[in-house]
């Protein structure tokens, strides 16, 4: 049954990655990256029970701090790029 | 079977190419450093590809377990280094594109070449 | 007794974690098929807080020992403080940057029709 | 076959996302999809069980190195003047490259192939010995430690002199070396904005708290001085973006970042020099202390808290070096 | 363990460690003051390494193990003929640049910065070093992009801003050269499953087939051909040389494309040929008519550049070609020429860049078009002296050490039967060629009237760089008339690099 969750989520990451190609706007583009994110960190969690080696959860749980990390950082920048645009 | 065992090579040589295509053709400094780092990760999975093993699991042995099989820790120790030289090359490229449109105003390699023919 | 408590969570975690899975799934079709960012916002937001709630919970029921245990709950932690936060985030950006939620009649360059 | 199945699928991704990177005339969207190429590529590795590989890229590659192309792309133009140039001779190049490529590749053994002679010789041998001579269960930790230790030094070197070069290089036409006191009118992008700060600080002493696990925990599981150095950064980044650049840079003074950075590199040498001194070679944990088993615990940790320390000082001091520029 | 055998781990851990220190050094002077001691100890112990690997019978090499571990499971550093003699150019044209380029750098660079830049400069020593003494493919690869990286951040420190263009090329360029050689050693690790040079040697001739370690081959000889400036590879060496700070031109251009050099022999011979006859063919079928190209062209476009340092740069992608010619012969004689050659032209390519760094403290760091030259030959005549005395040595006149290189290429080109008259041709050609783009640099200087601005009193005069410029050209005299050491140390590098290899029995 794990395999069904780990296929899900594969769909679900191809078509995050879709909209993220797709965009239009650059909000789209975090979304998609964002959707991205927790899907491999669910992803990786599966494929650590289903290889056994529940043990590495570790790495999940880096990624998902990760991911929350990127996600501001991109958010920081689109503010930054946005207020010297406004500022200009 | 034959295809799967080589898939992950073609897809090696794939992004090798795509990498390799960015620095030649595009012109845009930046996107340069994206296709280096793009072709640095090619080379990643051509090491980690071959240290996979058939029925192993990654190598951090599991106390009373016998007969476990692991996967090979060599290339994965050499791809940890490579990754840090990796993103040392990137930080120090960055740097170098930065100070580069502070001085020309522009990080496009034609523009660059213009103004440095005639001083 | 024990056999029944296995029974039990094997049905309960084949439960979580195909619902979860649907989730997930339907949150990924919403955001491509939404036909706006906040739209498409409010799919990913939901789907991104209740598929892995659901999905963690049905692995916890796998585990064999509590330090793994408490690694999946510390994820599960992390993910339901973080995704809403990164929806907020990213919401308040954009409605920030000028994007209007409501819409209008007038065709926007940056929304495009889905139909 | 479930690798091979799971590989095929997320290698597809990968090679659509990295043409996506090449294709797109918006640089954001470029670095965007390079983090998420990081995600995909650290989840290809830990599918090829290489979890040590995986947290590392996810750390350097997905986190840092985002965070890093983001700092510099605030500095620059964010969209490509489209136009190619040199294409014939890239196209011929690559064709060249392919060809060459695929026919080496024909004939080294397949994925996973347990008689391919990469499995053999070497690898066998620290399978079999790392429990006797270094005893701790991260194979990949030890031979990165020690029985490659002077691969792992070269490393810590290359990762200082990045940071090194960078301060040297954005030094260039400023008469300050470090950031001391960044613009007040510096846009500090989420300070304003409450609920993300509030779960940011909920969430750093976490996240630090991880990096430590990782530092010290690199024995036993998936991490190490590397991981650990990255997540720490990282969480030191979060912050910077929560509370803007001046109160990050009044935490953790960049003085303090670069002198992290020269001692931990140094800290690793003293190590190589003291076991030379106690008559062993350069890097010979074994004579450190009586029993060398005991010894190449000591010397382990000792150097992975160097690596540790010094990746957690260059990765900031880069990073504060692009964000504290105004441009 | 004894100091002495403990020397090849301090040859590399010396100037790598002192770099940190050199970084936090303040005040500022000092870190020039730390950073010759670490390359003068890092000489004196490159010329202790040399001194043993000349006793003993002629294969004899030294060998130390990293971290207690033998190799091929950890990794060992091995020292014999070839890599003393490439040890002695680096740490000796280190130490001679930095002498010289105090001042010179106490110009071009803000005194805050100079930390920085010292620490730089040690990473890169102790890289090449680490490069040349290491007996393991993957630690070339760290310990080149070590020395990359921080030759990248030295040339940054160019004055003028195209610096910064040249060195993003250059960037990119040694980036591909790196990548394309992990991607060999990695094809190759694939077939044999060791990373030990050595080790490599013996169980390539078991590898289950050719294919992929012939092609391994091919990414390893392009790799390190890129680094090295092999033409038509060559494209980011002129700007790079001609923007980078004096002081840094005169080291890395005796040393850094020398060790790219070092490493495709180490490969090509010790590895490769020895068990796949087929490289053999591969390597010099694609190498001569390369080399023989790049010679040419190297020296016409020198003809016709009209900034000393480029011209300069030029002329060092032509030497290159000899060097390759060398090897691509494939035999005993071409390999003592190609060594011997490596070590003559980074004597007489590093002395007249010396030469340069004087040039550049009288007419300005900028002013180098050959248009300034005008008269600064009756204006400097010392500095122009010693920069006359290289430039025959480069050109290769008798009783200097160019010469030697020359006539042992020249006698190894004569035993290639029928192409022998081609290559002696090419030779000549070049020589002559060479002669005339320095002599459009030596004539005017000469004997052209100078212009006011020399008659002006000097600035920046200081007697250091013309003492140790002299000493440069002093040894490119005395090499030339004594030139036993390079000439034994080459011939025991030839013989280590041909032993077990097939062609070497075709000769004496």
């Amino acid at each position: 049954m794990i395999i069904v969750a780990s296929i899900a989520i594969f769909v679900t990451m191809a078509l995050a990655l879709l909209r993220g190609l797709l965009g239009p706007t650059v909000y789209d583009r975090v979304l998609a990256m964002n959707m991205f994110g927790t899907k491999t960190v669910l992803l990786l969690a599966s494929v650590a029970f289903l290889y056994g080696r529940s043990d590495f959860l570790d790495l999940a749980l880096a990624y998902a701090l990760i991911n929350f990390i990127g996600v501001q950082a991109v958010l920081a920048f689109v503010q930054k790029a946005a207020g010297a645009g406004e500022e200009s | 079977m034959e295809i799967l065992g080589h898939y992950h090579y073609w897809v090696f040589a794939v992004l090798l190419m795509i990498g390799f295509y960015a620095l030649v053709a595009k012109q845009n400094l930046f996107k340069k450093m994206l296709g280096l780092s793009i072709l640095q990760s090619a080379v990643f999975l051509l090491y980690i590809t071959m240290a996979e093993r058939e029925g192993g699991t990654a190598p951090i042995i599991q106390p009373g377990v016998a007969d476990q099989l692991y996967s090979n820790p060599l290339p994965q120790v050499l791809i940890l280094t490579a990754i840090v030289v990796g993103i040392s090359t990137m930080a120090l490229g960055l740097a170098i594109v930065v100070r580069i449109r502070e001085e020309y105003g522009t990080i496009e390699d034609d523009e660059i070449r213009r103004m440095d023919r005639r001083p | 007794m024990a056999a029944v408590a296995e029974i039990v969570c094997w049905a309960l975690g084949w439960v979580l974690l195909t619902s979860g899975a649907a989730f997930v799934l339907i949150g990924g079709i919403g955001v491509l098929r939404m036909p706006d960012l906040y739209t498409r916002i409010h799919a990913a937001g939901l789907t991104d807080s209740l598929g892995p709630i659901l999905v963690l919970s049905g692995l916890m029921l796998q585990v064999g020992n509590p330090q793994e245990l408490f690694k999946l709950a510390a994820i599960l932690l992390f993910m339901m403080i973080t995704g809403p936060t990164a929806t907020y985030a990213l919401a308040n950006a954009a409605l920030m940057a000028g994007i209007d939620p409501v819409p209008a009649e007038s065709s926007r360059p940056d929304r495009e029709q889905v139909r | 076959m479930i690798v091979a199945v799971f590989g095929i699928f997320l290698l597809t991704l990968l090679v659509v996302t990295a043409i996506a990177i090449v294709r797109s005339s918006d640089l954001f969207s470029a670095v965007m999809l390079s983090g998420i190429f990081s995600l995909l590529m650290a989840a290809n590795f830990f599918v090829l069980d290489a979890a040590d590989v995986a947290l590392t890229e996810a750390a350097v590659g997905a986190g840092v190195a985002t965070v890093l192309l983001l700092g510099a792309l605030a500095l620059l133009p964010t969209d490509e003047r489209q136009g190619n140039r040199h294409v014939g001779l890239a196209a011929l190049t690559m064709a060249a490259n392919i060809t060459v490529i695929i026919y080496a590749t024909h004939d080294v053994p397949p994925l996973g192939d347990p008689a391919a002679p990469a499995q053999q010789h070497v690898a066998a041998w620290y399978l079999a010995h790392t429990p006797e001579l270094i005893d701790i269960p991260n194979v990949v930790t030890a031979v990165l430690a020690s029985f490659r230790g002077y691969d792992t030094i070269g490393e810590v070197f290359v990762i200082l002199i990045a940071g090194i070069g960078v301060l040297f290089v954005l030094s260039g036409g400023r008469d300050q070396l470090l950031p001391k006191r960044p613009e007040p009118t510096l846009n500090t992008a989420l300070k304003h904005h409450l609920i993300p700060q509030v779960v940011g600080r909920l969430m750093i002493p976490f996240i630090i708290l991880f990096g430590l696990y990782t530092q010290f925990h690199g024995e036993y599981g998936p991490g190490g001085g590397f991981q650990a150095g990255a997540l720490v950064a990282a969480g030191l980044v979060l912050y910077s973006l929560i509370e803007g650049e001046q109160a990050a840079l009044e935490l953790t003074p960049p003085n303090l970042l670069f002198g992290l950075a020269l001692g931990g590199a140094l800290l690793y040498g003293a190590v190589g020099v003291i076991a030379m001194l106690l008559g062993g070679t350069f890097l010979d944990y074994s004579v450190l202390l009586s029993d060398p088993i005991a010894g190449q615990h000591l010397g382990i940790i000792v150097i992975e808290l160097g690596v540790g320390l010094s990746v957690t000082g260059v990765m900031l001091t880069i990073y504060h070096a692009f964000a504290s520029r105004v441009s | 363990m004894t100091l002495a055998s403990q020397l090849p781990a301090l040859q590399v851990v010396v100037p790598l460690l002192t770099a940190p220190i050199a970084a936090a050094m303040r005040p500022r002077d000092l870190a020039w003051l730390v950073t010759c001691a670490a390359s003068l100890t890092a000489f004196a112990i490159a010329v202790a390494l040399t001194a043993g690997a000349l006793q003993g019978p002629a294969d004899t090499s030294l060998r130390y193990d990293m971290g207690g571990w033998p190799a091929p499971f950890g990794i060992a550093l091995v020292i014999d003929s070839l890599s003393a003699l490439v040890l002695l150019v680096i740490t000796g044209s280190s130490t001679l640049a930095l002498l010289a380029g105090r001042r010179a750098m106490a110009l071009d660079i803000e005194p805050h910065r100079q930390p920085l830049f010292y620490a730089a400069w040690l990473t890169a020593l102790a890289g090449l070093c680490g490069i040349t003494i290491t007996g393991d493919a993957f630690n070339i690869f760290v310990f080149m992009e070590i020395s990359s990286l921080a030759t990248y951040v030295i040339i940054a420190a160019g004055p003028e801003r195209r610096a910064l263009t040249s060195v993003f090329k250059y960037l990119i360029t040694g980036t591909v050269g790196a990548t394309f050689y992990l991607i060999g050693v990695g094809l190759i690790y694939m077939m044999t499953g060791t990373l030990n040079l050595e080790d490599m040697e013996l169980r390539i001739a078991e590898a289950p087939s050719r294919g992929p370690v012939l092609a391994a081959a091919g990414f390893i000889t392009v790799g390190l051909a890129l680094k090295a400036a092999v033409f038509p590879l060559h494209v980011w060496l002129p700007n790079a040389y001609a923007y980078a700070p004096h002081t840094v031109t005169a080291f890395i251009a005796a040393c850094s494309t020398k060790v790219a050099l070092y490493v495709l022999l180490r490969f090509d011979f010790m590895v490769l040929q020895a068990n796949l006859p087929e490289h053999a063919a591969q390597f010099a079928g694609y190498l001569l008519p390369l080399a023989l190209a790049g010679i040419l062209f190297g020296s016409s476009v020198a003809l016709f550049e009209t900034h000393l340092k480029r011209l300069l740069g030029y002329s060092s992608i032509a030497q290159i070609g000899y060097i390759v010619l060398g090897a691509a012969m494939l035999d005993r004689a071409g390999l003592t020429a190609a060594t011997l050659h490596m070590f003559n032209h980074a004597l007489a390519k590093g002395t007249l860049f010396l030469a340069v760094i004087a040039l550049g403290l009288r007419l300005g760091q900028a002013n180098l078009n050959l248009s300034n030259l005008w008269g600064v030959g009756r204006a400097m005549p010392w500095t122009m002296g010693a920069f006359t005395v290289a430039a025959a040595s480069l050109v290769g006149i008798p009783g200097t050490a160019g010469f030697i290189s020359k006539w042992y290429l020249v006698s190894a080109a004569l035993q290639q039967g029928p192409w022998a008259v081609v290559l002696v041709g090419v030779i000549l050609i070049s020589s002559l060629l060479a002669v005339a783009y320095l002599w459009r640099v030596l004539e005017p200087a000469f004997f052209a009237d100078s212009p006011a601005t020399l008659s002006e009193p000097i600035a920046h005069q200081s007697w250091a760089p013309l003492v140790i410029l002299w000493l440069a050209a002093a040894a490119n005299v005395y090499f030339g008339l004594a030139p036993q050491l390079p000439v034994e140390l080459a011939s025991r590098a030839a013989a280590i690099l041909t032993a077990g290899h097939g062609a070497a029995e075709l000769l004496p």
